[in-house]
């Protein structure tokens, strides 16, 4: 019961642990280069859910000052800051993965193959 | 004026390299052997002050110093040089490449000389060494591979014993040992307190390196090689003489370095007695048993340079005197029979001591000379080896007990080897049996003379050895 | 006048850059060469007079200051002067049998360029006045003579010269831990006769300072070829016989021993090591090397090799002078390292001789050639007595008062080293003297073309040799004089 | 109203910035590679003034960006030893675009060229931010920044192994950052800050109450294993040599001199800002970075001695020169992270004019790669030949070069720590004799006649001659005259 209720209190937490383990190990083990991007996506993903839910407190408003509201106390209020991180998180995974595909497509025009181990081999050939 | 025997042999080897025609070479020869004589025998009517060199850094002077040890040698050495000197000419002739060898006969007497006379171990270190590198050419001078391994041999071990001197000197300079030689030993009494074992062994170590030289036990093994492998005057003198400054060696170190008191009754006096006595024997055997001529009297060398070191071992005036005449008969006849050897070699090209049947009808000068040197050798009297051996054996005896009844014991044996291996060439040369045709071929004049003259020394000396043994008592007197 | 203790240093430095970008023609360059190592010699000289004139403080330089107490500086004290005069004489007389030498090498520009350069560092290591001066030094020397090693650029060169460098960087980087630890627990980094060690710092810490001592004493004894560390040296005998003779002879292991001096008697001072088992240490690989480098002389039949392991050996005698760490031992070591210094190039050159007219280089090929070639194997064989020490010859000076000063200890390990010094002087005997024989009593029955007849080299090579064996037997004969300087020296004067 | 040089981070910062969008729209190659020097000139010389201004009085000042004050707001830190360190940034990015012109122009499709120099710029700008901020979210952004555009530099040679080698490098970097970034949540989750200034007193707070110290442990581990991927520490080190040696000449030199060395630089000033040095010694951080550096300093150099292709081989030494920073920071000791700031000084100079060198002389012969083939290449430029062996020399650590000066720092620095001594000193030693085995047969290469006759004789480079001449001056500048730096870096370390 206790266990049971400890998972409920951390359950954000727990998804995100799952969440970022999921993308270690995809960006770790698959051979596919645009698994491996999809990889790395979760792991950011479960950072920000992290992020997120640290900044959420129950039973409060989102932080956006209305007219007339404005000299309420800030305990009404969750913490906007890790809103504000997750945002700018999310703008660089979202540029980085751009990047990454950009550069695999390249590669597969050049290569003609997007597998991780295949590409080390040819390399080692071309060298 | 302590230079002159230097300076005069010296200079008669640089004649000898510089001048071509054989005859004027020959006279500058003689007359420089003549001329060290004289200087060594005006030696021994002078008395010197020490004579210094010159100074190597850290205290070490290179001196020359005359006393009665020294003026004895010198005159032994320069006077049987100069008597073999004569036999050379035609026998180098005969050899071939007499530039060479009267250069380094000479200049091996100049450094014989400065060993004589030198003052200090430093010095005497010096000249040693010089007069190894100096003699090898002499042990070389034929050029053929055996004489080639020979020097190279004889080289080995002189170094090696060499060494071991220079190694004991090494640890006697913080002692004052590097000072000049004085009666009585020259060890600073108040640095040595203690250290009496270490010291003692340091005389060993030392005395078995001199002994080298002399061809003693265990260091021998030389000698038998490099003295037949040498034309015969060379092994004359080298057999006869260059032996001799191992002698001296141990006689400087052992009465002049460390004294006899310090040394009297060690367990090392007991070992290098035994050594000398073992030496003694083993050589005679071993001559008796070998055959090619000059290796038989190279052997009996080994046997007869140790009689000389059983007298100093002693430690006693009587040892020191039976030693010294010693070794100045065993110079004498010891030169005289390879003399002879040689003479027969060079006639009859037979080298085998079995093969001279009827020598004595062929060369009868030569072998009658043989035959004398040989009676003094074993030491019948009246010759005069019969003399140094009684002293030495009476010495012996009257020393130190039992291993002095057992010297003598072991004296008398050898004398019975050495008539063994000596006495059947006489006798086979002059009663070669029946059948046989004597055809006289004597050797010239210039041959024989060296010979005679030194048979009729050693006969004669033992006759009148009175007079002779005087002086050298006196010598062995002065020694303590 | 502190010009007189920099200029001897930066003069042939920048003469050899300068060489090297020039690149003169034949004649020129001799000229050039000449004059350079000529007035590199005359400034040692003056300098070394100003010194004895006015004092050590008229010529110190302070030339860079990196940080407090530590600095680039230069300041000639007695030990200087012996090293500084001995260079400064045994360099021009190389120089002129170099250029007969090298005739018919190619890259001569390099190699000349890179023999002045080492000169100048050479130079620098002896006038050096503190460690981390001779540690700059120390390295330029490897930097300066790894080209002269290399020089064939052939397999074996390149190989000789790759464990040369190891070596020395390996040795260099031991001396940088002393560095280190001189910095923390000295007072200064300068040298101090008596040692810096400020013992209030190094209370407690004994036990690692001597494994310091250790670790750069066998750091220094790279370069003195030392027993574990000596192996790069009969390698670099590939070298052209200058270097050979004159680097791996003289100057490159004699800076060896003289740091080791300098370590022990200006760094961590006699008195922190006497009787440690430091020293035993330290002798015990002295002792050592004395034999192995004599036993694998006599085995070695290549002859430069054979006069290569000989050095090795008479090294250790000037280290084991220094390790005995008495005044008499560092005067005895500084005096075999003149007196070997002048016999051994002696040597060296004689070898270049006979490989340069003939082109044979085994002890079995020298036979019968003393005939064809007189003046040079009389001159080897004079040196050769002198280094076998037959009194009253050089070589018998360093060794007797080397061996006695070790005797005086009065330790089991004192008498063991002068044993060795005794074994290594039979074996001397037994690897010189059989040249000398077979070369006059052996034939020679080689065949041999026109243009590698047998014959005395011309007077460029002649001279050298004359002058040489001629100054050698004179230095012995002025022994005492010597002697008397270099034991003014050990008084730390 | 703020004093004139409080701005000038910020400035340099939106200079750099602004620059990279401008390049942008620019099509002419050397006009961009006019900007780019002169973009690298001004942030040096503003920089510089920076040094000069607190040198002085040794102050540091945070400065605030936008106007939301701490703790929500975003700040800037500087002191003497960031401007030092920025001033050195940008003086190597710059020459290292002097010496690599001429390869850029034969690496990069001429329209390319200008954006290679708007990579250059964010690089730059990178530099900067991870030097100067003291708000770590802002550091993340930084780093995946300088992940792209150092991406983009080792792309900018258009070929298929760069091509893979820039993938793996990018791979690894994200899961470096990614690292980085989760530890930045975990830290805010237990401190609820951002800011490096209010993190470091919570965390004091923290561990006066005791709790939270596995969490610690584990975020500094989080944070040291990140920062390490990105600057090459020894066990995530595979990417760098293909990254940094098959690229263009001065992508090799930007990236080894400089762009590893921004996050070494973020992970010292999390050490002394926010994790005293007193807690990573409590939690043994600093022993395992110390271990890392050691076997980095090894490894690095024995794969350097197998290698065969000169610009590799000096990626590699350059793992090895990284092993000896990570020591000098595992040290844990002020001292051995102020010989770690010098040798970033020292390595980053020294290798950047390495890299320039090398390029210059397989210029020289053709642009071929191998050893073998570059055989007396120098006697066709002796500046390059040079360059070449003064840096290696430095490298080894000779003396009167800045190699030395660092060597001595750092083993001057290990006696503080007995633990450690024995080993550093050893490792040192070792160190220097494999540099010198495969530093000392390449300038034997370099400068032996050449077997047969070189091919395509490159034509003169003024431009690198000019940056050759300067880093060589550098590098014996930072080698003789040493103290006054190290007096720098000390003073910034205390005001870090």
């Amino acid at each position: 019961m206790e266990l049971l209720k400890a998972l409920v209190e951390h359950r954000y937490a727990l998804t995100a642990s799952i969440l970022f383990v999921t993308g270690l190990m995809n960006l770790m083990q698959q051979r596919h280069l645009v698994r491996k991007v999809i990889g790395l996506n979760i792991m950011d993903a479960s950072i920000f859910l992290l992020l997120a839910s640290q900044g959420y407190v129950e039973g409060r408003a989102a932080p956006v000052v209305a007219a007339g509201m404005a000299e309420q106390a800030a305990e009404l209020y969750i913490n906007p800051v890790p809103s504000g991180l997750v945002l700018t998180g999310i703008v660089v995974s979202v540029s980085v993965s751009a990047f990454s595909l950009a550069l695999i497509q390249k590669i597969y025009r050049e290569y003609g193959t997007t597998d991780i181990k295949e590409l080390v081999h040819l390399v080692k050939r071309e060298d | 004026m302590l230079l002159l025997p230097l300076i005069f042999s010296a200079a008669g080897g640089a004649c000898a390299f510089l001048i071509p025609k054989e005859r004027p070479r020959n006279a500058c020869v003689m007359g420089a052997l003549i001329l060290t004589f004289l200087s060594a025998a005006a030696l021994c009517a002078a008395d010197l002050p020490p004579l210094r060199l010159l100074s190597i850094g850290g205290g070490i002077e290179l001196t020359l110093f005359l006393d009665g040890v020294a003026r004895f040698f010198a005159l032994l050495v320069s006077g049987v040089w100069m008597v073999v000197g004569p036999y050379a000419f035609p026998y180098i002739r005969h050899e071939g490449r007499p530039r060479r060898f009267f250069g380094f006969y000479m200049l091996t007497l100049a450094s014989l000389m400065g060993l004589c006379l030198s003052g200090n171990a430093v010095t005497f270190y010096m000249f040693y060494e010089l007069m190894t590198l100096l003699s090898i050419p002499l042990v070389l001078h034929s050029g053929a591979e055996t004489a080639i391994y020979a020097s190279l041999k004889y080289l080995g071990y002189s170094v090696l014993g060499a060494s071991m001197a220079l190694f004991g000197l090494f640890i006697l300079a913080s002692y004052g040992g590097a000072a000049g030689f004085a009666p009585g030993g020259i060890l600073d009494a108040s640095r040595t307190a203690g250290h009496e074992e270490m010291l003692v062994r340091v005389w060993l170590l030392m005395s078995l390196g001199f002994g080298c030289k002399a061809g003693m036990v265990p260091l021998q093994a030389w000698l038998p090689t490099a003295h037949p492998a040498a034309p015969s005057p060379a092994s004359a003198v080298l057999s006869g003489l260059i032996t001799k400054a191992g002698v001296l060696g141990i006689l400087r170190v052992t009465y002049f370095v460390f004294g006899p008191e310090m040394l009297r009754g060690t367990s090392a006096q007991h070992i290098l007695l035994g050594l000398a006595l073992l030496t003694v024997l083993t050589g005679s055997m071993l001559a008796y048993k070998e055959r090619p001529f000059k290796r038989r009297l190279a052997f009996s060398t080994v046997s007869q340079v140790s009689y000389a070191l059983f007298g100093l071992f002693l430690l006693t005036p009587g040892g020191v005197l039976g030693a010294l005449l010693q070794v100045f008969f065993h110079a004498v006849a010891k030169n005289v029979l390879f003399l002879a050897a040689g003479a027969m070699i060079f006639r009859t090209g037979r080298v085998n001591a079995e093969d001279y049947q009827g020598i004595g009808r062929e060369m009868p000068v030569t072998t009658w000379c043989f035959a004398i040197s040989a009676l003094s050798l074993i030491g019948i009297p009246p010759t005069g080896g019969y003399f140094s051996k009684w002293y030495l054996a009476t010495s012996a005896m009257e020393s130190c007990g039992a291993l002095g009844m057992l010297g003598a014991a072991i004296l008398l044996l050898s004398a019975l080897l050495t008539a063994g291996y000596l006495l059947p060439v006489v006798a086979r040369g002059f009663f070669p049996g029946r059948d046989y045709v004597p055809r006289k071929q004597e050797v010239g004049p210039a041959m024989c003379a060296p010979m005679v003259i030194l048979a009729a020394a050693a006969a004669l000396c033992g006759l009148i050895s009175g007079p002779l043994a005087g002086p050298v008592a006196a010598i062995a007197a002065s020694v303590f | 006048m502190f010009l007189l203790s920099l200029l001897p240093i930066l003069l042939p430095v920048l003469a050899g850059g300068l060489l090297m970008l020039w690149k003169p023609r034949q004649r020129v360059r001799q000229v050039f060469v000449m004059s350079a190592v000529l007035l590199t010699s005359a400034l040692i000289c003056a300098a070394v007079a100003e010194t004895d004139r006015l004092g050590p403080a008229s010529t110190a330089c302070t030339v860079v200051q990196f940080g407090r107490n530590m600095s680039l500086s230069l300041r000639i004290d007695r030990a200087s002067m012996v090293f500084g005069m001995i260079i400064a004489v045994l360099w021009p007389i190389t120089t002129l049998y170099a250029f007969e030498y090298m005739k018919h090498e190619t890259n001569k520009t390099r190699f000349f360029g890179f023999f002045l350069m080492s000169y100048g560092v050479v130079c620098g290591i002896a006038f050096a006045e503190d460690f981390l001066t001779l540690y700059i030094f120390y390295e330029m020397l490897t930097l300066a003579t790894l080209p002269l090693v290399m020089h064939e650029m052939d397999q074996k060169a390149r190989y000789a010269g790759r464990k040369y460098f190891i070596y020395s960087f390996s040795g260099a980087a031991a001396v940088f831990i002393l560095l280190i630890f001189l910095m923390r627990y000295g007072t200064t980094l300068n040298f101090v006769y008596g040692g810096v060690l400020d013992m209030a710092k190094a209370a407690g810490q004994e036990s690692s300072l001597l494994t310091v001592f250790l670790v750069a004493f066998f750091g220094f004894g790279v370069k003195a070829a030392v027993f574990p560390v000596h192996s790069w040296l009969p390698d670099a005998a590939v070298a052209p016989t200058p270097v050979t003779a004159l680097l791996h002879a003289v100057a490159v292991v004699k800076s060896g021993a003289f740091a080791i001096m300098r370590l022990i008697y200006f760094g961590f001072g006699t008195d922190f090591l006497f009787g440690t088992y430091a020293q035993t240490v330290a002798m015990a690989a002295a002792a050592v090397t004395i034999v192995f480098g004599s036993a694998r002389a006599v085995r070695a039949q290549h002859f430069k090799r054979r006069l290569a392991y000989s050095t090795i050996s008479n090294l250790s005698y000037i280290v084991l002078g220094f390790a005995i760490m008495t005044p008499a031992g560092l005067c005895a070591g500084l005096a075999h390292m003149v007196y070997h210094a002048v016999l051994k190039i002696t040597l060296f050159f004689c070898a270049g001789a006979v490989m340069y007219k003939t082109g044979r280089e085994y002890v079995y090929e020298m036979y019968g050639l003393a005939w064809k070639m007189p003046v040079v194997f009389a001159t080897f064989t004079v040196s050769a007595l002198g280094l076998m020490g037959i009194p009253p010859l050089g070589g018998f000076v360093g060794k007797w008062n080397i061996a006695v000063s070790a005797a005086a200890l009065g330790t089991a390990a004192g008498y063991a080293c002068a044993a060795a010094l005794i074994v290594s002087a039979i074996l001397t005997v037994l690897y010189l003297i059989p040249v000398s024989i077979g070369s006059v009593w052996r034939q020679d029955t080689l065949p041999y073309d026109e243009d590698h007849a047998p014959a005395d080299p011309n007077a460029n090579m002649c001279l050298p040799l004359l002058v040489l064996t001629v100054g050698g037997v004179a230095l012995s004969l002025a022994s005492p004089w010597l002697i008397s300087v270099l034991s003014g020296v050990a008084a730390g004067m | 109203m703020l004093p004139f040089y409080h701005y000038i981070p910020s400035v340099c910062i939106l200079l750099c910035l602004l620059s990279a969008i401008l390049l942008a729209a620019v099509r002419n190659g050397r006009a961009a590679f006019a900007a780019g020097i002169g973009l690298a000139a001004v942030t040096a010389v503003l920089s510089g003034v920076l040094l000069f201004m607190l040198m002085p009085a040794e102050e540091s000042f945070t400065f605030v960006m936008g106007h939301f004050p701490a703790p929500f707001g975003n700040e800037l830190k500087a002191g003497p030893l960031q401007a030092l360190l920025t001033m050195c940034f940008s003086l190597v990015v710059g020459l290292s675009l002097l010496g690599g012109w001429a390869d850029l122009k034969h690496d990069v499709q001429p329209d390319k060229l200008s954006l290679y120099f708007v990579m250059t710029s964010l690089t730059l700008a990178a530099l900067y931010v991870l030097t100067y901020t003291n708000d770590m979210f802002t550091g993340y952004v930084f780093i995946e920044i300088s992940t792209l555009s150092a991406c983009a530099l080792v792309m900018a040679k258009d070929r298929g192994p760069t091509l893979v080698a820039t993938l793996r490098y990018l791979f690894l970097s994200l899961l470096g950052s990614g690292l980085f970034l989760i530890g930045v949540v975990l830290l805010y989750s237990v401190t609820g800050h951002l800011l490096m200034k209010q993190v470091g007193q919570q965390i004091i707070v923290l561990r006066s109450t005791g709790r939270f110290g596995l969490q610690l442990a584990f975020i500094i581990g989080l944070f040291t294993a990140g920062l390490g991927v990105k600057s090459a520490m020894f066990p995530f080190h595979r990417w760098l040599p293909d990254a940094h040696s098959s690229t263009t000449t001065a992508s090799s030199a930007i990236l080894s001199g400089t762009v590893i060395k921004g996050t070494v630089i973020l992970l010292i000033i999390l050490f002394c800002r926010v994790f005293t040095l007193g807690m990573v010694n409590a939690l043994h951080i600093d022993d395992v970075v110390f271990a890392l550096g050691i076997m980095g300093m090894i490894f690095g150099s024995i794969s350097a001695i197998r290698e065969r292709q000169s610009k590799r081989m000096l990626a590699w030494s350059s793992i090895a020169q990284m092993g000896y920073i990570f020591t000098g920071i595992g040290l844990g000791t002020r001292a051995g992270i102020a010989a770690a700031c010098f040798h970033i000084l020292v390595h980053a100079t020294s290798k950047s004019m390495l890299f320039c060198c090398v390029g210059r002389l397989s210029a020289v012969n053709g642009h071929r790669k191998m050893l073998k083939e570059m055989q007396g290449t120098a006697r066709h430029d002796i500046l390059a030949g040079i360059g070449f062996t003064l840096g290696a020399l430095s490298m080894i650590g000779i003396p009167l070069l800045a190699g030395f000066a660092s060597k001595l720092y750092l083993a001057t620095s290990t006696m503080d720590s007995a633990s450690k001594t024995a080993a550093t000193l050893f490792a040192l030693a070792l160190s220097t004799v494999l540099n010198a085995l495969y530093y000392i047969p390449a300038i034997v290469t370099v400068w032996a006649y050449p077997e047969d006759a070189l091919i395509g004789r490159a034509p003169r480079d003024s431009a690198f001659t000019v940056s050759a001449a300067v880093s060589i001056a550098v590098v014996i500048l930072l080698g003789v005259a040493y103290a006054p730096v190290m007096h720098i870096i000390e003073v910034g370390l205390s005001l870090l």
